[in-house]
């Protein structure tokens, strides 16, 4: 891990990190009991990516996500006992119990919704950024992805499509090297995405080690250029590691896809543990104690908040 | 509303569709216009002709060939406060962002419990006619029609032509508009001014007490030829309904009429087999519960891909007197049968391609 | 066919998919299984499981997400004279190659006369319950049914699982196999030999001369406990059909049960807009021809997209005692009603996710 | 132009792109008469890469081409007569008149049935030649595409699965600089289209000036390359011009979304102009009248051939 002697900036990376963590770690004890009846897509192992991005942001500044959307969610500043009652499919929700874990959404924080198919919000937040680009807006579109969602066509037509144009945009690609079972290698010759999609003419980096202060330091660079009026678009690649189950809250290294001899670097780097060794003992427990209880308030928050009425299964099919 | 109360000015159903966008466009700066070809020479066959040069290259713009990129971006753009207007040269094209249309644009809104409506219009055109063959022919409303939560025109009169235009763009969600090539150059009365053709609203284009005829889009126009010919040449007569907007539905005047006449034909330019036809078809007999005999058929596309060579194209559409020939058969019995000459239809004959 | 030609043996749903696959590999070489996740070790809710290991991976392997270039690439590959099987998790992820499917694989025999035929079989589940949420629980059979040049089934016994499936890899065309996920566990009599479900036949589960009800898929367990609750409660008895294959569509089997019975009562698994529901209904409609009343009536998704929270989805689907409910309307008329008790669904209240 | 001396070559060449222009000219010069009632794009002046490319390859070998197929079909060996009855929709027709000028196919020589929605067919074409290969044959697939269908999702997805399994296949896009009227760099950003795909590790060329014998050398490379039983996929560029409308037999100069001075190179280097004038006055001559008689005879024979009948509206829907 990088050295840093911020050290406000090392217990706000912690807080955000340990944060999410333990929120997954909570929705994954819960999961059994059956209150969750929903997939869930859970981010432990691959937080990093969102904090270290998401540090950097302005609060204007738009996100768009994945299914696998409670970090970003939360980085962002998403409203946490909303998404916890989401989850419980309870009226108190961020989408009113109608998306559940795959379908956060919080407007105020511009954390846009998030979809279940693979690859569709990437032109859609192109079309945000172009659409804020042409109204002269200061505030930029951040679009996080996953690896998989590289092989979709719509990503090519989309990556063309914001050079063509110079829409000022930051793609962050959260390769953490499987789709579902499937290793990328499997589903592509080039495992090195940035290598792939080198012919753009779209600046790029990739940041291979799981250092979150190197995550933090390449997006610095990264949304200087798209903040830049003469900037355009801007691809992040990003290695990161799920540690759960593709979807739901076991852990699954006994199916043999993959082994953790495979993610060893990686790991080694995990910015939760790194972090909160160095960090002082005192910060960090304050850190983790506020933490707890924010956490408990919001599940306690979405086991007391009603369902939806009935009539609302007819509600907001249309504006 | 009346056809007529912007007087007897009178614009083609591809004139009209401009005049709307120009308008729109100028009344309300979030409107803009991307497909393929839209800044052409050409101008989308004359609908988009001049809102580049007057309204900026931002506002009215090509696109790459990426009908699934394209769409979402406008999506995204729709998000981010805008309308757009997205174009399709064929409607066949739209089968490469049924993703975007359909798990996006159809349910954002209420996936989001109201947090993210998709303001956007898209303009698919149906293709027919001199070869186009089985890839540009093809007309996919029911598709739509099919799926909560977008909303679906198929105006046949250039007078819809325009308020549908004006109606989809003000509208907060995705609509679909369906317009067919053989329509493009068709004159009629379109006034001026601005105004909305109301959505789930037919539009009852001549009365009669023996038989409903519903028809879909350029089906009107063989509809009316049949009702014509039918009061001409064997005195039955045909009630016309233009539904104009598919979804939602207007059944009220459909049923309304079926009551009088106890017949329903429905003439649809697609496959009739789970399309428009079937919908309206099944809602009619859902309605009547079986407290009143009432008589129904379909016509629409042959049951086979469209075929290239005319010979066989001729068959694959109904046509007026396919249409009257049926109608006579509802109406006198099936003793009876009648072979009514073809009856000429211009729009179709005038077309000499290329496209 | 008799369902126990094979004795008593049972398989599951699941489990009928997969010995049709590894027997029709057996015996053609040409026969290969593509898909995401096909080969990994859930084996794609079980119905791949072994195929990579006992065909070679080159007979059954995984995939890119790139739904559109891997049907196109299966057509492809079909056209070389191979038989592929594709996969998709959700039938909703088919909306990313329905230009593949509907403009060329459905087209590409008729358009070259013969000389291109496409003997694919695509595999489409269809996904439910426990929050899937709007986008991982679509049907959409009916755009499928809405084009000609492609064949659909939707089994919903274990038998009918197996008979399709080699009956699809067997025929010449593209064959759509819709699958439901709350089907998957089902265990039902499967013969342990090779046998097909032919196309174009329904399959009557049970007889009766009050209503006729007709359901889809999944809705056929729904349907069939509403049955029983009929008779057994209110002393109903209803006729249930299977249509098993959609396109083409045995209309002779349901038209004789409703020439019985006088009410059609149709069940689908997806909205009932220009839906499979309404394409039967229509049919009904047309051949009765006002002769005879028959009563007509549909049930589907609510027509909003699918809510994911628990309480909201519970009353999106059609089930066992909203079907009895609408049949007890239809047969003892308007002025009764009858709110019984809602049946259990073992197989829905069993899932518990998450995929 | 490079120098040959090989002048059965030249022959050869020329007379091949000398029929394809001849029965092209005939076409449009028909065009007003309205036999031909369905949508013509003719490959008058991109006839070139066609006739490089078809003339390295075995019979046996397979091409997959777009709904501008005349150029390609006629190269590959097909059938004039059945092609021209088929413009005419005739029943002696390749399609029996059921696909007409977008949808040409003659299996007997493996030119497969082209297609009128952009870019569908890439996917087919790499279908098949994996399956080929699975199946150890020895022949090779040539997918020739336009410079818009790289645009398309599915044009990326191809390539990423040909690369993926190292499917012998070769990619020959002709860039005519156009789809429709839309010039490639309102389209995309990188205008060259291999630096654009440089990513997918696809060995790749590019042909610049028109040169049919330049032409010709780049796809006796790719083609050694894909033929190579460790080879894989291979693209191949090629600059070419439209000089006719998209679609349609007129010339379009008036329009003014292009100028004949963007092409003057490309136009210099016609490879029809400039083999006439490299051949014996004689042996030009004996290709000329034979071609003018073969051409002649085969809209005789389109002139003659009669409709379908009624009932094959029904027929083929299901093999
Ligand atoms: C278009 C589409 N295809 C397939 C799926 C099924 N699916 C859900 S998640 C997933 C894997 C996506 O992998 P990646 O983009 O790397 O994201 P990750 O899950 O690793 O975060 C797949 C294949 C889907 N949801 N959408
Ligand atoms: C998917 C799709 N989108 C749009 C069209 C309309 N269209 C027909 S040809 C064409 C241009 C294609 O350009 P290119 O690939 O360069 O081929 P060229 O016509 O120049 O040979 C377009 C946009 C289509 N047929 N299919
Ligand atoms: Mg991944
Ligand atoms: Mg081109």
């Amino acid at each position: 891990m990088e050295q840093t002697t911020d050290s406000a900036l090392c217990e706000r990376l912690y807080r955000s990190l340990y944060r999410i963590r333990r929120v997954e770690e909570e929705v994954a004890r819960l999961y059994p009991t059956d209150k969750i009846k929903s997939p869930v897509h859970l981010s432990i192992g691959q937080e990093a990516p969102s904090v270290a991005v998401c540090d950097l942001l302005e609060p204007e500044d738009v996100v768009f996500g994945t299914y696998r959307g409670h970090a970003l969610y939360l980085a962002k500043g998403g409203d946490l006992p909303a998404m916890v009652a989401e989850l419980y499919g309870k009226v108190d929700g961020c989408a009113r119990g109608k998306g559940g874990s795959m379908h956060l959404i919080d407007m105020q924080v511009h954390m846009m919704g998030t979809t279940a198919i693979v690859a569709t919000h990437i032109p859609h937040a192109v079309g945000y950024a172009w659409a804020l680009q042409r109204q002269g807006k200061p505030q930029r579109v951040i679009c996080f992805l996953g690896d998989g969602s590289t092989e979709e066509g719509v990503f090519s037509e989309s990556l063309n499509f914001a050079a063509l144009k110079r829409v000022p945009i930051l793609f962050v690609c959260e390769n953490n090297g499987y789709a579902i079972h499937s290793h990328i290698s499997a589903r592509s010759a080039q495992s090195d995405i940035v290598q792939r999609i080198s012919g753009y003419g779209i600046p790029s980096a990739r940041v291979e080690d799981g250092d979150i202060f190197r995550m933090r330091e390449a997006a610095r660079t990264a949304l200087a250029a798209v903040r830049d009026p003469q900037g355009g678009p801007y691809f992040l690649e990003i290695l990161t590691c799920r540690l759960k189950e593709h979807v739901g809250p076991k852990d699954d290294w006994h199916m043999g896809y993959r082994s953790r001899a495979d993610i060893q670097a990686l790991l080694a780097n995990d910015p939760v543990d790194q972090l909160a060794a160095r960090l002082q003992p005192e910060s960090r427990q304050q850190i983790e104690t506020a933490v707890e209880q924010e956490i408990e308030r919001a599940f306690q928050y979405a086991e007391e908040s009603p369902f939806p009425e009935q009539e609302e299964l007819f509600q907001d099919v249309f504006a | 509303m009346s056809l007529h109360d912007g007087g007897e000015r009178t614009l083609t159903f591809a004139g009209a569709i401009q005049e709307a966008m120009a308008q729109e466009m100028e009344r309300d700066p979030t409107v803009f216009v991307l497909g393929q070809g839209v800044d052409d020479p050409i101008g989308f066959y004359g609908t988009t002709l001049g809102l580049a040069e007057r309204f900026g290259s931002d506002r009215c713009f090509d696109t790459p060939l990426s009908e699934d990129a394209v769409t979402g971006m406008a999506i995204g753009a729709a998000l981010a406060g805008l309308r757009p207007i997205n174009t399709h040269q064929r409607m066949d094209f739209l089968l490469l962002c049924m993703n975007q249309l359909v798990n996006i644009a159809a349910k954002s809104c209420y996936m989001f419990a109201g947090a993210m409506p998709v303001p956007l219009v898209v303009r698919g055109v149906v293709g027919r006619s001199w070869g186009q063959g089985p890839q540009h022919s093809q007309a996919f409303h029911s598709y739509f029609m099919h799926v909560p939560g977008i909303k679906v025109f198929a105006p046949s009169l250039p007078y819809d032509a325009k308020g549908c235009m004006v109606a989809a763009i003000r509208d907060n969600n995705p609509v679909l508009i369906m317009e067919h090539r053989m329509l493009f150059n068709v004159q009629g009365p379109v006034p001026e001014h601005l105004y909305e053709t109301p959505f789930g609203q037919a539009r009852v284009l001549r009365s009669g007490d023996d038989i409903t005829l519903v028809a879909i889009g350029h089906m009107v126009m063989e509809a009316s030829r049949a009702a014509r010919q039918l009061a001409e040449e064997v005195g039955i007569a045909a009630e016309v309904i233009d539904p104009v907007s598919l979804a939602p539905l207007d059944m009220a005047t459909i049923c309304r009429s079926v009551q009088k006449t106890g017949r329903l034909l429905v003439v649809d330019n697609s496959w009739t087999n789970c399309g428009a036809t079937a919908e309206i078809v099944a809602q009619v007999s859902e309605q009547w519960q079986g407290s009143r005999p009432v008589q129904v058929k379909r016509l629409g596309f042959a049951p086979t891909p469209c075929p290239t060579t005319r010979p066989l194209e001729v068959d694959f559409y109904p046509h007026a007197a396919s249409i009257s020939k049926a109608a006579f058969g509802m109406v006198r019995g099936d003793g009876q049968e009648w072979n009514p000459e073809r009856v000429s239809a211009k729009e179709v004959e005038a077309f000499k391609g290329p496209f």
